[in-house]
């Protein structure tokens, strides 16, 4: 069984409104230390293939569905569990 | 505890020989919530069988019988005050998952309130979500669409500073989470949250409120019940899996919350509305085809209620295999089948003919269904697991239930009311806008899309776009070739109730009256959600007692039925009950929506009415609140006076001289009138001189019933007060700011930017 | 005149799409993607996808939706743009047009997204009201006036792309509806409800038949529909005259 | 300057209906081996503290806010950058 991670943010420079309404939250509940938040998304994949297939598969489904170039980049591990 | 096992997961329960201590030790280790008195009736009757239970029985005897589905302690009382009020409209009333009542000639409005108080406490996001879900479900298992959504919410105060008890989150995370939940579920299926209430008091901070209601709309011959009289119908279950979720659910919501309820986390879904939108659609398309036998959704109680109730109702019985049910995890014992609480399912009762039609609708959108039994002509229910028998038993043993004459006590009232130093006008003026009961709820209201299906033709908010006011009531107009529109708005007064909930609750319906006659809405029927605390202490109980008469005596007064409502009991914490909430969901019919009224102030040089009589009870008034001043009167009501007004007030209306017009509830006349220049964008001036004679902050800010704000054009004065008898001519539209007099004597003058400012902001620095 | 109303799980606002193209003259049909077959698209004259949360916007508004066509009938969606067909989305419509590529088309069909919908700047789902100023005459518009109200009512409606993109959506004219404030000046939030670039609310593909749209023309098509009915008359809900201008165009190029 | 990287998950046995559904989608889409699919959020929040102070203030943050105890189990990691 393999297992991938995969976490999908908000390129630089593309405005984060989610971060940005939680450090907004955060800061009314009196953490003023707070400089900056940012929220992405984290999946775990659980896949039923050999290493190096699924680390193919996987990428087809990143380009296929979970991540939108102009916006997102994404970091990806793939290991065997 | 002493069990035999007797197949795999299914065990049998040493019943017939338990001393008292055991009965009671059963009761606890298996998480029944069952009274000794009630597990001694249990072993009586297997005592008749002469052999004990199965642990499956015995699970499906304790829900049966549980608070929520046997309303044990409420049905006497229910009886008594609420069931039973004639209408000529009503189809059908009190008996299936939701009321039934006339629309036009062809179709039926369908509709219901529910609460999920405990849930949405422990996990304010899913709780609520499921509770949106699962009034849906109510709705749709009669065959209608559901075409709106309702959802009254009662938190602490937003700026509560003090520690909070264990286990207890803060209001304004719970508001963010309810909101969302309510949000998340319902506009993805589609459905539009058309009205509601967010209510902010001390006593609702242990113990939050999440009520929803649905409205929806069926053919009169496409009508569903939750019957089957027929043996030999398969029993199919559609949608999604049956888990472990809400196991113990229903019981959950018959206990106490306390700092162990974060460990109830069985009890707490997450709902799945990408699951129910398809099944929405599902289940209409098969109606409309005719191959629905009978229907009942899965609710609190899971299976064990649904084929219960839906055979008993048709006088015949079901053979049912669990092992047929198609399972999220698969080590499920069948108790935990039987009891599940899984949302996004439908029991669909069909005849063996049309089972290829469901078969295909399923596979259109990508349902999974399991046929998992079949009805039988003797009334019993008998279970099987891997063909083995494990559960056999009369129905009627099980559905019967338990009921309570409980013991209440009625709390003596001494009736004083302080008399307050004049205040201030000016800043009490924008105090009280700023206060939260009466605060903007834009911020909610446009979170839920209450605009799809394209429907919703008068809005919660309404008034020039971009400055929009509070609404009475909202509008859909259900049908594409008819204008007949129903109108929908929910009420409920905690603070009132607080004092006196017998008057408390008439004042609620006065309410639920004056909010869809200020749409031009003639009151139809109601639902009713009742919110107690425990009802095993006697004042709680004497609190639902009188609440209860008071709702009964001013519906049967006005003729106007419930057709359909939930009882809601235990919302105790940490030793604190909640006020009597008995939260309304009313429903007006509005002939012709091009008549349809809003509360937005039109035209400069239109007069401005008072309808309706002004008196001095100050007892829960907002004002009254703010100033810190004492009053135990609560506002009485006349409801001769409500029918006869409002049925005067609506016949103007019907002759198009009516403007605007906006009722009079929290923070009295003073509030209204802001209300409406504030969505009219145009201000207005006042003298109090021709109003009874009292106090001036008593003329402004009472919240007597049965009264309204109407705007007229001054070519229909004359006609305007020849048809609504107690109007009295207050003022005019106009001008950029409130101006307001009692005779020579002024007493504010305050810009319309500045009113709406402190109206908008109030809530917004607590909130996402 | 033919319609395909696509449908999937989540799609929640075909409903009052297909009664606007029934009273505009259309026959519309509903059509769930689990039922799509190729080659069925050829019989139709327009293609619309509705809005609503198709397979509840999980990973990305639309994101799902796009996908399963591509898998499905790539070709055939191909060969319908190409073959100049009108191809509507609204909402999540849209939102399955960018990332389809179909969308915003600057010079073709891509084969992957190069704009997105991305999250409100309020960080919220909001229902409201704003103000449109027509751009261009398109198919979908030649009858709209210049000024009309739409509602809005999602989470995920900025529109966003690279600089360069975004310089030719303007250079070839392809933005047909941007939000403007009540006088018609630059508008600030809530007038601009969710942060898009250059206040672009709908666009087209260059060529002009691909045309995606944020707010619900659908759910203004009659006049009470409208929030302010009772203020303000109105023969028609502003809705009406983008039906009214397809119908009127695909009649045309049928006749011609 | 801290930066605290948190993922909020829902606890085993809390039906996850959006990682459902996108596995759902993904068998759809072809993608057979794929065998279940967990989403999580993914914070990054940045902080002008010490070290040690900030890690009690993001753990009253993932009290007050980011975290439900009945449905949540998180990771935390803090580091100065
Ligand atoms: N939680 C909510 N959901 C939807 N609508 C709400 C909610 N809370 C308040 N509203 C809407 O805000 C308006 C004002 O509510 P409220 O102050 O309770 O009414 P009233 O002025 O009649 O007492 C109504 O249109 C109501 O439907
Ligand atoms: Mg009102």
């Amino acid at each position: 069984m393999l297992k991938a991670t995969i976490i999908v943010k908000l390129k630089d420079g593309i405005d984060d409104p989610e971060g940005k309404s939680i450090k907004h939250s955060l800061n009314l509940l009196g953490f003023d230390s707070v400089v900056n938040v940012h929220v992405s998304k984290y999946y775990e994949i659980l896949l039923d293939l050999p290493k190096d297939e699924g680390e193919r598969e996987v990428q087809e489904m990143l380009k296929k569905l979970l991540v939108n170039p102009v916006i997102h980049e994404y970091e990806l591990r793939v290991e065997e569990i | 505890m002493n069990y035999k096992k007797i197949v795999d997961s299914v065990y049998e329960i040493e019943l017939l020989n338990a001393d008292e201590n055991e009965l009671s030790e059963i009761s606890d280790e298996l998480g029944l919530a069952l009274s000794l008195d009630e597990m001694k009736k249990m072993q009586e009757f297997f005592r008749g069988l002469g052999r004990n239970p199965t642990d499956l029985e015995v699970h499906a005897i304790a829900q049966g019988w549980s608070e929520h589905c046997s309303y044990k302690s409420s049905k006497p009382i229910l009886r008594k005050y609420i069931f039973g009020i004639p209408s000529e409209h009503a189809l059908i009333v009190m008996q299936d998952d939701a009321g039934v009542v006339e629309f036009n000639e062809d179709y039926a409005y369908v509709f219901k309130i529910e609460s999920h108080n405990h849930p949405s406490a422990v996990e304010p996001y899913g709780g609520a979500a499921t509770g949106v879900g699962g009034i849906i479900r109510d709705v749709l298992n009669m065959g209608a669409k559901p075409i709106a959504l309702v959802d009254p919410l009662f938190f602490g105060p937003p700026d509560y500073s003090k520690n909070l008890n264990k286990g207890i989150k803060h209001p304004m995370f719970l508001l963010n989470g309810v909101v969302a939940g309510i949000r998340d579920y319902g506009n993805r299926v589609g459905i539009p949250t058309v009205a509601g209430m967010t209510y902010f008091h001390e006593d609702y901070m242990n113990n939050i409120l999440v009520n929803a209601g649905c409205l929806g709309i069926v053919k009169k011959d496409k009508i569903v019940r939750s019957v089957v009289d027929r043996a030999g119908i398969k029993l199919v279950l559609v949608g999604g899996r049956t888990g472990r979720d809400g196991i113990h659910g229903v019981n959950f919501a018959s206990k106490i919350l306390d700092e162990n309820s974060e460990e109830e986390r069985q009890a707490v879904q997450l709902g799945n509305p990408i699951l129910k939108e398809p099944l929405i659609h599902l289940v209409l398309e098969a109606n409309e085809s005719g191959i629905i036998y009978g229907m009942k959704d899965l609710g609190g109680g899971g299976l064990g209620s649904v084929i219960g109730e839906m055979c008993h109702a048709g006088g015949v019985g079901a053979e049912v295999h669990l092992d047929k049910v198609l399972l999220k995890e698969q080590d499920m014992a069948p108790w935990e089948i039987w009891v599940s609480e899984s949302q996004e399912r439908m029991l669909i009762a069909v005849e063996d003919k049309n089972m290829p039609a469901l078969q295909s609708l399923c596979k259109k959108w990508d349902l999974e269904m399991s046929v998992i039994g079949e009805t039988k002509p003797e009334e019993r229910l008998v279970i099987y697991w891997h063909n083995k028998v494990i559960l056999d038993m009369p129905l009627e043993f099980i559905t019967a239930g338990v009921e309570y004459e409980r013991p209440y006590s009625i709390r003596a009232l001494r009736k004083m009311q302080e008399l307050p130093p004049e205040p201030r006008y000016r800043e009490l003026m924008l105090r009280l806008l700023s206060s939260f009961n009466i605060a903007s709820k834009e911020w909610i209201i446009r979170q839920y899309d209450h605009e799809v299906q394209g429907k919703t033709v008068i809005k919660p908010l309404q008034g020039v776009v971009g400055s929009e006011t509070h609404g009475d009531a909202a509008i859909i107009k259900p049908l594409a070739e008819s204008w007949r529109g129903i109108a929908v708005t929910t009420v409920a007064n905690p603070h009132i109730a607080k004092l006196d909930p017998y008057m408390g609750a008439i004042y609620t319906v006065d309410e639920a009256v004056r909010n869809l006659v200020a749409v031009g809405a003639k009151p139809s029927s109601l639902s009713d959600g009742l919110n107690f605390g425990n009802p095993e202490h006697k004042e709680i109980m004497g609190e639902f007692v009188e609440s209860c008469r008071g709702l009964g005596e001013a519906a049967r007064a006005l003729g106007l039925p419930y057709v359909s409502g939930n009882v809601s009991f235990y919302n105790e914490a940490f030793g604190k009950n909640i006020p009597p909430t008995a939260v309304l969901m009313a429903i007006g019919i509005i002939k012709d929506i091009r008549k349809a009224i809003t509360a937005d102030f039109k035209n400069e040089g239109n007069r401005i009415y008072l309808v309706g009589k002004t008196a001095s009870d100050m007892g829960g008034s907002e004002y009254y609140r703010v100033v810190r001043a004492q009053s135990t009167i609560a506002p009485k009501v006349n409801l001769e006076k409500t029918k006869k007004l409002s049925e005067s007030l609506l016949n103007a209306m019907n002759q198009g001289i009516v403007k605007s017009c906006h009722d009079i509830s929290h923070g009295g006349l003073a509030v209204a009138v802001a209300e409406m220049a504030i969505g009219g964008a145009v201000g207005a001036e006042l003298n109090l001189e021709n109003m009874e004679h009292m106090r001036t902050d008593f003329k402004l800010f009472s919240e007597s019933p049965t009264r309204w704000v109407c705007e007229v054009a001054p070519e229909h004065a004359e006609k305007f007060e020849s048809v609504v008898k107690e109007s009295t001519a207050i003022g005019k539209v106009g001008g950029t700011s409130l101006k307001v007099r009692d005779g020579e004597r002024w007493l504010f003058n305050i810009h319309i930017d500045t009113l709406r400012e402190s109206w908008k902001n109030a809530l917004k620095r607590y909130i996402g | 005149m033919k319609v395909a109303i696509l449908q999937m799980e989540g799609t929640n606002c075909e409903e009052e799409s297909y009664l606007a193209f029934q009273k505009s003259g259309f026959e519309p049909e509903l059509i769930h993607i689990n039922l799509l077959k190729e080659g069925m698209l050829e019989n139709y004259d327009m293609l619309f996808i509705p809005g609503g949360f198709s397979s509840g916007d999980y990973v990305r508004a639309g994101a799902v939706f796009a996908a399963r066509l591509k898998a499905k009938i790539w070709k055939d969606l191909v060969n319908f743009v190409n073959s100049e067909k009108p191809v509507m989305g609204v909402c999540n419509g849209f939102q399955v047009l960018i990332e389809l590529g179909l969308l915003p088309g600057v010079d073709g069909i891509s084969d992957e997204p190069k704009a997105a919908l991305m999250t409100n700047d309020s960080n919220r789902f909001e229902c409201r009201w704003v103000h449109l100023k027509k751009e261009r005459d398109t198919v979908f518009t030649s009858h709209l006036p210049g000024r009309i109200m739409l509602p809005v009512a999602h989470a995920e409606g900025k529109f966003v792309a690279n600089d360069k993109i975004i310089e030719q959506l303007e250079a070839q004219k392809q933005v047909v509806l941007r939000y403007v404030a009540p006088d018609g000046t630059i508008p600030n939030y809530p007038w601009n409800p969710n942060g898009s670039i250059n206040h672009i609310a709908a666009i087209v593909n260059s060529y002009g038949n691909v045309f995606g749209i944020m707010p619900h023309p659908e759910r203004a098509f009659f006049w009470y529909q409208h929030p302010d009915w009772s203020r303000n008359a109105r023969e028609h809900g502003d809705g009406y005259y983008v039906f009214k201008s397809l119908f009127t165009s695909i009649f045309e190029a049928k006749n011609r």
